[in-house]
Formats: structure tokens, sequence, C-alpha cells
């Protein structure tokens, strides 16, 4: 396995008394896909939340390129080229699409990624680049979320829920631009609710519950019954 | 024609609250701040403002050359000094520190200052005046207004067409996706602040040449500021002239019928309106 | 296993002593009169009205979520109240501070209806002009003298009792009384049914009212009563004051910035914080007041400070650090081991 | 038997998002109903729009013989619908008898002793009683959604709601959440619960419904609807694909 | 050792009505050094102590602060001056306690019928002398009556005690006016802290005014005059009660401020000296004016009255334990003092004392503005020292 870019050790974090994830620890190699599964509320947001700076981590290093990264600030991660798609899109309403995309170029980093290159990859967004964000469908949104986040040029994407509540057509076109998404060596983190979805796509799998990492495996060689007790904790 | 009197001079007078208005709608637009202080800086600025034209022997809107640029400065820090710290969910510890910034800022003045009635000499600006169609209309309140339309009108082409503009609308949409774009909210709050004390600069000069100040008027001052944001709708800036020209024209139609009536009479038009439409007449459509 | 012997109480070992200690504190307060000096017990006096506020205020904005700037409104009410219905209906003063009590809820229905389609800032801000529209309809009225204001009459005030001493004491009496009125009152709110009800909308509105309670009624009788009460302490306040101005009476400064600070230094939503607060705040008053602008600046910074410091204010720092609770609101399950342990 | 609840073209959408499209269907006193369809379908919108929380845009609810589309979730609380919300929503600072005794208190009506002694036969029946006194905010995700099951029984209802309660179970803990709910059901209160895990599903409820995108595409015997085509489309899609 | 008398002292230290104060240092350090020695009453040394404090301007302060005066220092005599915010609530406490009470600095209707007193009755502990509004007509009336020019009357009088003292229709300016022969205009009260006064200057516009009158407090002027000159509304002569008493409010209406009146309640040309000191009123403004290095202003004389007003109660009390013997000796006083004769059983009403007033035009005298007195029919003791100059 090859150098990973970002891995961490003994991550915890908190919503005030509640504890949301215990002592996670998890690598992701350079230029890989991987995959994280989990019920709902196995706490998966969270963990992609602390990964971008979003929640303050007590306890346990996230370390990225080497370099410790969790303490700074969400900004201050994503200068550093990591971007995350948010669970349910959270496009800024009351700016248009392209001026979402926009925002998500002020980061400014070096890389293929331009606004040009955003609406090769989803021309309908072209079209409706004057439009207030709101208006799109959910798809169109979550279009929107995903060339925002690619705006930045980041080295490590994180992806929420990337296809919840979208129309299964839909999800098919999305997962269709992910290998041009991550194919120039961005390496990627997937949490998608769909396991044969994720599993298709990644590398290697992490599967969350209750917080804490359940199974960690390779995508082709899990089984089902692993998958399964995995997730539900049945024995 | 002494109705119409009313009318237009309530109209100018609204100019001047928008004046107050303008600055307290942009940070209560960008991070729901409610800055119980803001008529205090704007009484601070007013005194920059006669420090400079002392000190320097330069016209009072000569000094807004000095003033804005330190006022800006004050806000920055004060944003990112203290205010940052107060954001979130719950209303009250901003609320309660810029009470606190409120007291301080009132008695500092007044340990500086004294508690003598001031007033910035702006020459023939005061007196002069233009007659149309019948009404004398004062060449300063005219300004005034003139001014409160052009910095509400640059304001919104910043809010809208600017770089810093989207920044101002995507972390005020949702703080933590827009640190996630690089933003760095506390950054950008600062600017806000900065941009809101630059625009209370404008309005505390124009308030120390119209009339006279001490340290203590500034809360008379802070709740037509309020009304009128309230009044035109969070974060619009049209809105917020709107307001304070609605509030102007009840304070002057009300102290037509009787004087006693002008200030109460914009209240009263403040909560009719509320009791009407309690998101204020043009609420930002959010989604 | 047998649920009898689970035993559900309602106190705790340290509320029980507090109770003790309180019960011994209020009779000693009780008896001041034969030996507090006069200043001692004016001070009291003026301290326990400001408790009875700052309990009322966190009723209403620590509890009930209601953060209004406008109390001033039903404070100067309640002493304009005083001062028609004993100068012009001729009505006994103390008989006359509950009347207040009763006009001062009547007049809050209306308002609460106006200003209850607020929400939050606009909350706050609506119940401020409201008070800016009590201060100057009362500026109106000249038969209570209009913007100058009014002196009660010196022959009402010594109607309330015989000799100098004896009217000292009922007034210091008084306060005592609504400020434990208010603090009793605000506890067994809180310990009733409808109290359980306000501490849960404040924890989740959502789940609340899923679980049938009716929100809005909770909040608008909480306003309703807490003005009710804040006009009998503005009424007994203006009775120690002798004189009333619609500037003075509705002060956003004296009667709720003052109030806030208070609260939220000594720990908003307990019952303790506005007790430890009013403590703080009047012993800061009698040390430094008499610095005049410095002492108005130390009390914003530390406003300034503990809102950053320590935003849960002093009891919260107290409560964590200790797990003290005098004022005893929950239920707790006492587990047969514990029970026979007991 | 005579129908508890029934839904009347009760359609409900957020700007573009429609979450309930026309929805018209009858659930009969006593009887348990299941719930599927995908993320997002809009199942617990339909839970919002029973209970109250959610205002609906047209159509008619009537609960009990009674029209309630415009009454209170409080008010429709207190007449006999109580449910448990999927993202749980404790009242943090109160401990756990305390979040039960709102139930027993404000919803099903009780005071005192009653009150109390409901409440802790609730929670020793799911398994809370040895954290009566611990604060809801520091409970773990399984036994937040354990205080979700308890408020809702607390409230002594006629109609009882639940959202995902079975996730994340342990296969043990999992029986003995089936148990529970099938002694609910079997004391005659209606049952409607949402559930990914199926299996858990499909061992209490008489009938499933399907939702997807609002609309109720599938209905009727469990079995039947598992088979039938849509379900093996929209919700087992995974499974076909595999 | 001596025993101590304590006298409270309460004055408007900080906030919008801290100018009246400025000089209370000034004033308080110079008696410290006289009172050093103590005053001698019934042949017996007494030492003074004299505790002050501050009512931020704002009257519920005032009566905190009295009370603990009262309560806790327990003052033998309390003192406290600069308008009825002040003045009216130290007063009404120090009459529900019975404790001895002068106060100045306050026209006495405001004082006397703002604290519900009943003419014939009176107050039992509380004293208090400056002009009334019956003065200051006269004051005013005299020296308009040296220009012709006009009788059309503005009048401007905000809903505070002073305004509605001023502008009351059976005891204020309007009736007087009237009966003098003028027509005055008076739209009402307005709220202080107005920030617009078109409606107003309409109305005086309408009516031809040439002359404006009335009280207002600062801020309002300011706004009102620079609205006036907007509007084409140019009075020959502005005659304002206390807005236009300090020297910084004038001069921060720059050129506009020169020519307008006011009342002059004392000046360093009033012939009087201080009956304790033998400083004339010329030697303590200048003294003043050097300690500080700012313009004397007119709340100096009558601060030091005050107190020589006090100091003289002292020394003639029958016996200072006793708080009735100490109201006896103020309601006896017949002093001159630096103001004039203070004496109360020539007042005008129970317990009030009236010092002379005259009337005074601020004019540009180099770089600054000099109250020059311009008319003193009701005091002729007190020079005219320049001739009253209308406004172009
Ligand atoms: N803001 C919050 N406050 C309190 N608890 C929270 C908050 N956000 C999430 N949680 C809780 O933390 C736990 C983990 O949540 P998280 O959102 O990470 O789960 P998830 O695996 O992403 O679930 P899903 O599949 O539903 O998105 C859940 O129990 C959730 O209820
Ligand atoms: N208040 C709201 N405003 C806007 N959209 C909403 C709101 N509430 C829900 N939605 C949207 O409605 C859709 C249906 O949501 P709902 O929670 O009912 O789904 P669900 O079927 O319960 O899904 P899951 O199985 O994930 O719980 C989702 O796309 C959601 O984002
Ligand atoms: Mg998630
Ligand atoms: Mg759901």
């Amino acid at each position: 396995m090859p150098e990973p870019i970002l891995k961490i050790s003994k991550l915890s974090a908190h919503y005030g008394d509640f504890q949301a994830l215990y002592g996670v620890d998890m690598e992701v190699a350079e230029g890989e896909v991987l995959a994280i599964i989990g019920a709902n509320g196995a706490g998966k947001t969270t963990l992609l939340r602390s990964l971008s700076g979003l929640m303050s981590n007590e306890a346990g290093q996230i370390t990225y390129r080497g370099q410790a990264i969790g303490a700074l600030r969400a900004d201050q991660v994503a200068a550093l080229g990591i971007a995350l798609v948010p669970e349910g899109r959270q496009l800024f309403p009351s700016l248009t699409v392209e001026e979402n995309l926009m925002i998500g170029g002020r980061v400014n980093r070096a890389g293929p990624w331009n606004l040009h290159k955003v609406y090769d990859l989803f021309p309908i967004l072209q079209e409706r680049r004057g439009q207030a964000s709101t208006s799109l469908s959910g798809g169109q949104q979550q279009m929107v979320a995903i060339g925002r986040a690619l705006m930045s040029n980041p080295d490590l994407i994180l992806f929420d829920e990337i296809s919840l509540g979208l129309a299964p057509i839909i999800i098919k076109d999305i997962y269709a631009a992910l290998p041009g998404i991550v194919g120039g060596g961005m390496s990627a983190v997937i949490v998608e609710q769909d396991i044969t979805k994720a599993l298709s796509v990644s590398s290697r799998v992490y599967c969350l519950q209750e917080g804490r990492v359940s199974l960690e495996g390779g995508s082709a060689t899990v089984s089902r019954e692993e998958i399964s007790r995995a997730y539900f904790g049945i024995a | 024609m002494e109705w119409l009197n009313a009318v237009v001079q309530g109209t100018l007078l609204g100019g001047l609250y928008a004046l107050f208005a303008a600055g307290l709608s942009l940070i209560f637009g960008v991070m729901r701040l409610v800055n119980i202080a803001h008529g205090d800086l704007i009484v601070m600025a007013a005194y920059l403002g006669l420090t400079a034209t002392v000190v320097l022997g330069i016209h009072p809107l000569v000094a807004l050359i000095v003033v804005i640029p330190a006022m800006a400065g004050i806000g920055y820090v004060l944003q990112r000094g203290i205010l940052n710290r107060t954001l979130g969910d719950d209303l009250l510890p901003p609320l309660l520190v810029t009470f606190g910034l409120s007291v301080i800022i009132q008695n500092a003045l007044l340990e500086g200052y004294t508690a003598d009635p001031q007033k910035m000499n702006a020459g023939a600006l005061e007196t002069a005046s233009l007659s149309v169609g019948g009404l004398s209309l004062g060449i300063l309140p005219v300004l005034t207004f003139a001014v409160a339309v052009a910095v509400i009108a640059g304001l919104q082409w910043m809010f809208y067409h600017t770089a810093l503009g989207r920044a101002f609308r995507a972390v005020s949409d949702n703080q933590d996706i827009a640190q996630l774009m690089g933003l760095n909210k506390r950054h950008i709050f600062g600017l806000a602040m900065a941009l809101a004390l630059a625009v209370t600069a404008i309005a505390g000069i124009f308030l120390g040449i119209r009339t006279s100040f001490d340290p203590s008027i500034g809360g008379g001052r802070l709740i037509f500021g309020f009304e009128a944001v309230i009044i035109g709708g969070l974060g619009n800036l049209w809105g917020t002239l709107a307001g304070g020209v609605i509030l102007g024209v009840a304070q002057t139609v009300g102290a037509k019928i009787d004087p006693g009536w002008q200030v109460l009479s914009g209240h009263i038009a403040f909560l009719l309106i509320l009791a009407v439409r309690p998101q204020g007449l043009f609420p930002r459509v959010s989604g | 296993m047998n649920l009898d012997s689970y035993t559900v109480t309602r106190g705790s070992k340290s509320a029980k002593i507090a109770a003790i200690l309180g019960l011994i504190v209020i009779v000693i307060l009780i008896t001041a009169p034969w030996w507090a000096g006069r200043a001692d017990m004016r001070l009291l006096g003026e301290l326990f009205l400001y408790l009875a506020l700052a309990s009322l205020w966190n009723l209403m904005a620590g509890y009930a979520g209601l953060v209004s700037v406008g109390q001033q409104a039903y404070v100067g009410f309640g002493g304009y109240m005083l001062f028609a219905l004993t100068i012009f209906g001729g009505v006994n003063p103390v008989f006359a501070i509950a009347l207040a009590g009763l006009l001062g809820a009547a007049i809050a229905v209306p308002v609460a209806a106006l200003i209850f389609r607020l929400r939050g800032a606009y909350f706050a801000i609506g119940t401020w002009v409201m008070a800016e529209v009590f201060r100057l309809s009362f500026a109106q009225v000249g038969a209570l003298g209009g913007g100058s204001g009014t002196s009660l009459p010196v022959g009402i005030v010594r109607s309330m009792a015989d000799g100098r001493s004896a009217r000292e004491a009922l007034s210091y009496w008084l306060a005592l009384g609504v400020a434990t009125l208010v603090v009793a009152a605000v506890y067994l709110f809180l310990r009733s049914r409808k109290g359980l009800a306000l501490t849960a909308i404040r924890d989740n509105e959502l789940a609340a009212g899923s679980l049938g309670i009716d929100i809005f009624r909770t909040k608008f009788l909480v306003y309703i009563v807490t003005c009710a009460m804040t006009a009998m302490v503005g009424a007994l306040i203006f009775l120690q004051k002798l004189r009333i101005s619609p500037d003075a009476a509705f002060s956003v400064n004296d009667w709720t910035a003052f109030v806030i600070f208070i609260v939220v230094i000594g720990g908003i939503g307990t019952i303790e914080g506005p007790i430890i607060g009013t403590l703080i705040f009047f012993a800061l008053r009698e040390t430094l007041a008499d610095l005049g602008t410095i002492y108005l600046m130390v009390l914003g910074l530390v406003a300034i400070v503990i809102m950053l410091k320590a935003p849960k204010g002093i009891w919260g720092l107290i409560k964590d650090r200790m797990n003290l609770q005098i004022f005893p609101l929950g239920y707790r399950v006492e587990t047969p081991d514990e029970n026979k342990g007991a | 038997m005579s129908a508890i609840l029934k839904l009347d073209g009760v359609s409900k959408s957020f700007g573009a998002v429609t979450v309930a499209d026309s929805l018209s269907y009858e659930l009969q006193q006593g009887e348990a109903l299941g719930v599927i369809g995908p993320n997002g379908a809009g199942k617990t919108s339909m839970f919002n729009l029973i209970t109250g929380t959610l205002p609906s845009d047209s159509g008619r609810l009537v609960f009990a013989g009674q029209d309630v589309t415009r009454q209170s979730a409080a008010t429709r609380s207190r007449s006999g619908i109580a449910r448990s919300f999927q993202v749980p929503q404790p009242f943090s600072g109160l401990t756990v008898f305390e979040n039960a005794m709102i139930a027993a208190t404000q919803s099903a009506g009780l005071t005192g002793r009653e009150a109390e002694r409901l409440c802790l036969q609730i929670l020793e029946q799911t398994e809370l009683l040895s954290k009566a006194n611990t604060l809801a905010g520091k409970l773990t995700l399984l036994d937040r959604k354990r205080l979700e099951l308890t408020r809702a029984l607390c409230a002594k209802p006629k109609l009882l709601l639940l959202d995902e309660i079975a996730g994340g179970l342990t296969e043990a803990e999992c029986t003995s959440l089936v148990q529970t709910i099938k002694d609910i059901h079997a004391s005659g209160v209606s049952i409607i619960w949402i559930e990914h895990v199926v299996h858990a599903l499909l061992a209490v409820v008489d009938r499933l419904i399907v939702i997807d995108f609002g609309k109720l595409v599938a209905q009727g015997d469990p079995k039947t609807v598992m088979d039938s085509k849509e379900v093996q489309e929209i919700y087992l899609g995974i499974e076909a694909d595999a | 050792d001596n025993p101590v008398l304590r006298i409270g002292h309460v004055s408007p230290q900080t906030g919008p009505l801290a100018s009246f104060a400025e000089a209370d240092e000034y004033i308080l350090n110079g008696l410290q050094q006289m009172f050093a020695g103590g005053i001698e009453n019934n042949g017996k040394p007494w030492t003074i102590e004299v505790i002050s404090k501050d009512s931020q301007s704002n009257p519920n302060r005032a009566a905190e602060v009295a009370a603990d005066l009262i309560l806790g220092d327990e003052v033998d005599i309390i003192v406290a001056a600069s308008t009825p915010d002040t003045v009216n609530p130290v007063a009404d406490q120090a009459e529900i306690n019975e404790v001895p009470c002068v106060t100045t600095d306050c026209p006495w209707q405001p004082y006397f019928f703002g604290r519900n007193g009943v003419p014939g009755e009176g107050f039992q502990s509380t004293y208090h002398f400056f002009f009334g509004i019956e003065d200051w007509i006269a004051a005013t009336l005299d020296m308009w009556s040296k220009l012709d020019i006009g009788k059309n009357v503005a009048g401007l009088f905000p809903n505070d005690a002073d305004g509605n003292a001023f502008g009351d229709p059976e005891t204020g300016l309007p009736p007087a006016m009237t009966a003098a022969g003028y027509s005055i205009v008076d739209p009402g009260r307005y709220q202080p802290l107005s920030d617009d006064f078109s409606n107003q200057i309409a109305a005086f516009k309408e009516a031809d005014c040439t002359l404006v009158t009335g009280n207002m407090i600062a801020p309002d002027f300011a706004t009102f005059w620079s609205q006036a000159a907007q509007q084409g509304f140019n009075p020959k002569i502005v005659t304002i009660g206390k807005a236009l008493l300090f020297p910084s409010v004038i001069e921060g209406l720059g050129d506009r401020g020169d020519g307008l009146t006011t009342e002059v309640w004392w000046s360093p040309h009033h012939p009087f000296s201080s009956s304790l000191t033998g400083t004339t009123s010329r030697e303590l403004a200048e003294g003043y004016a050097a300690a500080s290095g700012r313009p004397w202003t007119q709340p100096i004389g009558f601060k030091h009255a005050l107190f020589e007003v006090v100091a003289d109660a002292i020394k003639r009390a029958e016996d200072l334990e006793d708080p009735e013997a100490i109201t006896a000796a103020i309601a006896s006083t017949d002093l001159n003092t630096i103001v004039g004769p203070v004496n109360w059983d020539t007042g005008p009403i129970n317990n009030v004392s009236k010092t002379p007033l005259v009337a005074g035009q601020w004019q540009k005298k180099g770089d600054g503005f000099e109250l020059e007195i311009v008319a003193n029919g009701p005091a002729s003791e007190i020079p005219i020292t320049a001739d009253l100059v209308p406004l172009s």
C-alpha cells in the first residue's frame, strides 16, 4: 500500500454531552477511493466533519500528508486541499448557481478544475448558472455541491451521502461522473448508504457502528455476512 | 401644502435613520448580531469627527477621510477580539456583551470629552437651503438623504456584485459550509463589522453636523435604527431605507397632529407594521 | 424485580440543608427592623426588589426563552398605577400594589397578543419599542405630571403606618415579602406540571409539542404572570422612590439592563443564578458606585468578561464543580439498593 | 373494525421537493402497519404530517373519528397520537425519568404517584430503569432510541408511530424489541412503524405500505408487497443488482 | 474631639446634566479649606464633613443616593442642585425622612408644583432658592422691549419638567406674554431629543414670528436652530432657557451662536460677594477659569451660595443635634450671598426664596463668545454690560 495521504488515530468527537465517535482509527492511501458505510446515526457524518475541521477534536490525531491538522479551522483545512461535499447538499440559498461554484474556487489552489471544467462535467449547470441555487432539482443541487468542492482543486475529496434522496437515474449519472472526478489522482472518501454502490466504486471499505469502526477490509474481499454483522452488530 | 411639507421633511429625516440603520442591517443580516452598542458607536464616530475637525482644522465632511478608516479599524478589531466569540444560536451573549460595550463607550467618552453637548461646525452647509415647488429643503438633509441612498446602493452593489459580497452572503447562509469553502468566517465577520462601522462613521458625522451631541444620546438613536431594519425586513438594505423613510414620515406626520406624538407615532407605525407583517415589509426570500 | 421497591423523590440532601438555612435566613431577615440600621434596611429592601425582578426575568428568558428587553414597561406601569390609584382612587398603598399587579396582567394580554408574533431578536426589539410606547404614552398623561413626573403626596406615604420607623419596617417587609413570594412562586411553578412543560419547551420545542405541551399557551401564561408580578414590584419600587417620571419609570438601564446583567452574571436558567447575581451586583455597586464613570465601565467589563469566560454564570461554575442543588426541580428515582442503604 | 386513522389526499412539498403526494390510506383500530421506502422518500415527513409538527398543504386527516387537520401537535398528542423521532429528540437537560414524566403528565394527563408509577413501569419494559437518573443528553445513541420509545409509551397512546427504532441493535436486542412491540400491539394500541430492518418489521406488522417520492406506491399483505416488482426495483434494488 | 456635622451633596457629576456640576470640585475644594477649622455653633466648633454623591443625571439614582446619604451616612443636612431631575427626588427623600434640605438651580415652579406642593402649606424640611418663571418672563420682556421687532412669538416647550412649567397655559409663559401684548404660537409640548422641528418651524413662519422663546435642552435647540435656517425662518431675537446657558454649547453653534439670548442668574458682573469668604463674583469666576482653564459658567455662583446658606444656618441653629432646629435655622435665613439675598420669609410661596435675574446675550468677542448682560429691568442692581443686538 502506498504512503497514506490521511491518517486518523484514536479520534473521538462529542456533541455536548453526547459522544458520537469513540477512538476511530483510519487511513486513506494516496489516490484511493475509500468507502465508509454504517447505519443511520453511526457517526459517518461526524467523522467527515471532524476531518474537515468543522468539529473540534478533543482526542486523537489527524495527520494529512504528514502534517497534524486536527487543530486547524475548516478554512485552513480547505486551503490544504481537503474538500467536503456535505450531506444534504447545503448550497448557499442566496447565491446563484455560478456564485456557489465561484465561492468554492476561493481556496484557489492550482489544478485542473475551473468553471469550464465543471460545466463540461455537468452541462446542465451552465444553462442554470444565473438561477437561484434553491430552484434546482435535488440532483442538480448535488451536482453544484460536487462542482463547488471540485473548484478548490482538492487532493482529497470527501463525499457525504453522495446519492441520498436522489432518483435512481440521477444516482447513475453521478456515479458515472465519479471516475472523471477522481481519475486525476485525487483521493476520495465516499459515505454511502447503498452498500453495493459503495463497494463497487471503492478499493477499501470501513464500516462504522455506534461511533466505532466495526469492520475494515478490501471492497472486493469482504463478505456479505461480515458486512451485515458489522452493520447491525448482529453477533 | 403643510402636509406635503411634513411628508417631504419626514422623508429626508428618514435618510438619517437609514444611515443609522444601514450598518445595523448589514451586521444583523450577515451574522444575526444585535448590536446594542451601535448607537454609542455612532456617537463615538461623531466625537472622532469633532476631534479631527478641531485638531486638523478641517471641514467635518473632509474629516470623513480620517473617521471612516478609523471606525472601520475599530470595527474589525472589536469583532475579532470580542464579538466573534459571542456568536451562536443564543441571542443573549451578543446582547449582553454589546450592552457592556455600550456602557464602556458611553462612559469613556464622558471621561474623555465631558458631558458638554458638542457640535460640529459645517459652516454654510448647515443653513443652506434650496426651494422646490414652494417647499424649502435644507441642503444638509437633502445631502444626508442622498448619501444614505448612495451608501445603501453601494452596499447593495457590494453585496450582490463582488467577491466580498458573495462571501458575506455565503457566511450568512451557512457558516460551516462557508468555512469549507476556505472562508475564514471570523475574518469575514470582522470585515462586515468594519464595513458597518465605516457606515456608522458617516452616520455619526451627519448626526454631529445636524444636531449637538453628548455621550449619552446613542441609546435613543439606536432604537430608530433597529426599527428601520426590522420594518424593512432582515437583510434587505433597500428595505432598510424604506423603513427609515416610513419612520421619518410617521414622526413628522405625527408631529403635525401634535408635537408630543412625534416619537410615539414612529413607534406606533413600527408596531402596526409588525402586527400585519411580522417578518417586516420586504424580507429577503430564503430557501 | 418489584417496582414497589423503587421510590421517586424530589429533593436532595444539600437541598434540605439549604432549605433549613434558607428558612433561618428569612426569619433573621424578617426581624431586621429590630436589629438593622435604616440604611441597611433600605439597601436590603432594594436588593430584594432587584432579586424579584431578576427572578422574574430569568423565568421568562431563561426558561420560557422570551428574551425581553422591555420589562421596564411593567415596572413603570406598576409604579404609575400605584400613583394613580393612591392619588386619584384614594386606595391604600399596600392594596394598590396588589391592584397594580392585576392591572399589569390585564395590560400584558393585548401586548402579548402583538409581540408574540415576533421571534428572537425581533421579539427583543419589539418589547423594547413597546416599553418606549408606554413611556411616551404616560408622558402624555397630564394628570400624572406628563413628562415632568410627579411626587407621591407625603400624606399618602404617611397613611401607610404611624411613624417613620413603622413605615420603613412595613416597606422593608413588603420588599422582603415580594422577593420571597416571587422566588417561591418561580420555584413552585417550575416544580409543577406546567413548570415541567416549560423546562421541556426550553430543551426541545419539537419534542415538547409532540408530547402534548401547548407551547404558545405555556409561554403566554408565563409572560402574563411575569408581567403582573413585575408590575407589583414596580409599584413597590416607586413607593420607595416617592417620585415618578416617565424617564425614571421606564428606564431601560435601571429596570432591564441591570436585571439582565444580574441574571446572566449569576447564571441564567437556574433559580439560584439571580440570587447570586443580585448579591454580586450590589457588592459591586456598594463598593464602586462612588467612582461614577469608572464604576459603570467596570460593570460593562464584568458583563463582557463573564459572558466570554463563563457563559453559564457564576452559579453555572459552582454547579459544575460541586454538583450542588439548592432548589431541586427534578425527580430522583431511588433504586432498591439505595433505599436499603438509606 | 373501524378506522382509527384516515389520510385523505394529504400533500406537502418543500419548494420543488414533494414529500407527500396525495397520500390516502386508512389504519384500522388495533392494526400494525409497516412503512418502507428509500431514504428521503417522505416516510418521516408523513409522521410529521400525522402528528402535526408539519402542516399539510392540502388533504384531510381524521383520527378516532375527528378531523384533526387543523389541530396543533399538542392537541393531537393529548388525544392519543404518540411518536418516536428518527433522530432522537431528548430533553437533554432532564433525566431519563423526567423525560418520561413529561409524556405521562403532559400528554397522558396523569398526575402524582400514578404518573410516576407508569413511568417506572415503562422504563422497566424498555430496559432503561437503571438509567432513570441519567441526564438524557449523556445517553448513547441506542439508549436515546430506547428513550424515544419510552416517552411515546408513557403518553399512553391509542396510535403509536415508530420511526426507525431497530437500526443498530444487536440481534438479541432486536428480538427483545420486537417482543416489546408485539406486547404493545397486543394491548390494543394501533401502530405505524417505519423501519429499514425489514425482518424485524415483518415479525410484527399486519400490513405493509411502500412510499417513494412521497407517493404510496404499494400496499397490502407484507409478503406480497415484499415480493412485488415495485419493491424489488425501488427498495431492494441493491440486492437485485448483486 | 469636635462633634461632626455631615452635609450630603447630590449633583449630576456625570451624564447629560454634568455641565451643571462641572464646578463642583472647585467649589468643594475651596470650602474644604475654609471649613478646615470647623464652624462655630453656640460657641463650640463643629467639624464639617461634606459627602458628595453623583446622581448620574438620573432621577432614580438621585433618589437612591439621597436615601443613602440620609440613611447610610446619616447626614444632618442634605443639599442638591441642577434641574428638577436632581432637585426634586432629593427633596422628596429629605421631606419624607425629615432631614433639613436646601436646593437650588431649578426654577421654583417645577420644584414646588412638580412635587405636588400645596400653596399655603408648603413643605416641612425642604427649602429652595432660585428665580421663578415670572422673573424669567419679566427679564425677557424687558429685554425685548428695547427693540421694536414685532409682537409674534414662537414658543418651544418640551414635555419635561422645565418645559411643562414654562409652557403652562395658566402659570407659564403663554398667558404672561399675551398679557404683555404679544401673541404667542405654541404648537404643543414636543418630546425631548426630537430629530425634527419642521412642523413647528412651518407654523412659526406661517404666523410671521420674529421672536422665539422657550426652554429647551441643548441638542434640541441645535437641531431646531439649523433647521430654522434651512427653512428660511429668521427671527430677530431668540431667548431660550437652559439650552443656551453654557459657553460650550454656543461655541458648538459657531457663528449661529452669536446674538442668542438667555437668562442670567449669575455672572462675574453680579455686584454680590460671598458671605463666607468675601470673594466677589468676578473673583470667583476668574478663580475658576484660572484653576480649570475653562470659561466661567452660571452654576458656579449658585453652588457656592448653596454652601453659604448651609454654613449660615449651621452657625445660627439652636441645637445642631436636632433636625428641627436646623430646619428652623434654614427657614429664618436672611443672608446676602454671592447670588444675591436669600430670605424665605419674602418668598413668593412657602419654602421658596427668589434670587435676582437679568437677561443676557452671547456676543462674539474675538475668537470666543461673551455672555453680556443686556437688560436688567427687574434687578437694576446688576449692571448692563452691552447693548442688545438683533439677529441679522
Ligand atoms: N448537532 C448534533 N447534536 C447532537 N447530536 C448529534 C448532532 N449531530 C449528530 N448527532 C448525533 O450523533 C450521532 C452520529 O451522527 P452522524 O450524523 O455522524 O451519523 P451518520 O452516520 O452520518 O448518520 P446518517 O446515516 O443518518 O447520516 C447520531 O446519533 C446523531 O443523532
Ligand atoms: N423542513 C424541510 N425543508 C425542506 N426539505 C425537507 C424538510 N424536511 C424534509 N425535507 C426533505 O424531504 C425529503 C423527505 O424526507 P423524510 O425525512 O421524510 O425522508 P424519509 O423517508 O424519512 O427518509 P429516511 O429513510 O432517510 O429517514 C428529503 O429529501 C428531505 O431532505
Ligand atoms: Mg450522515
Ligand atoms: Mg426518516
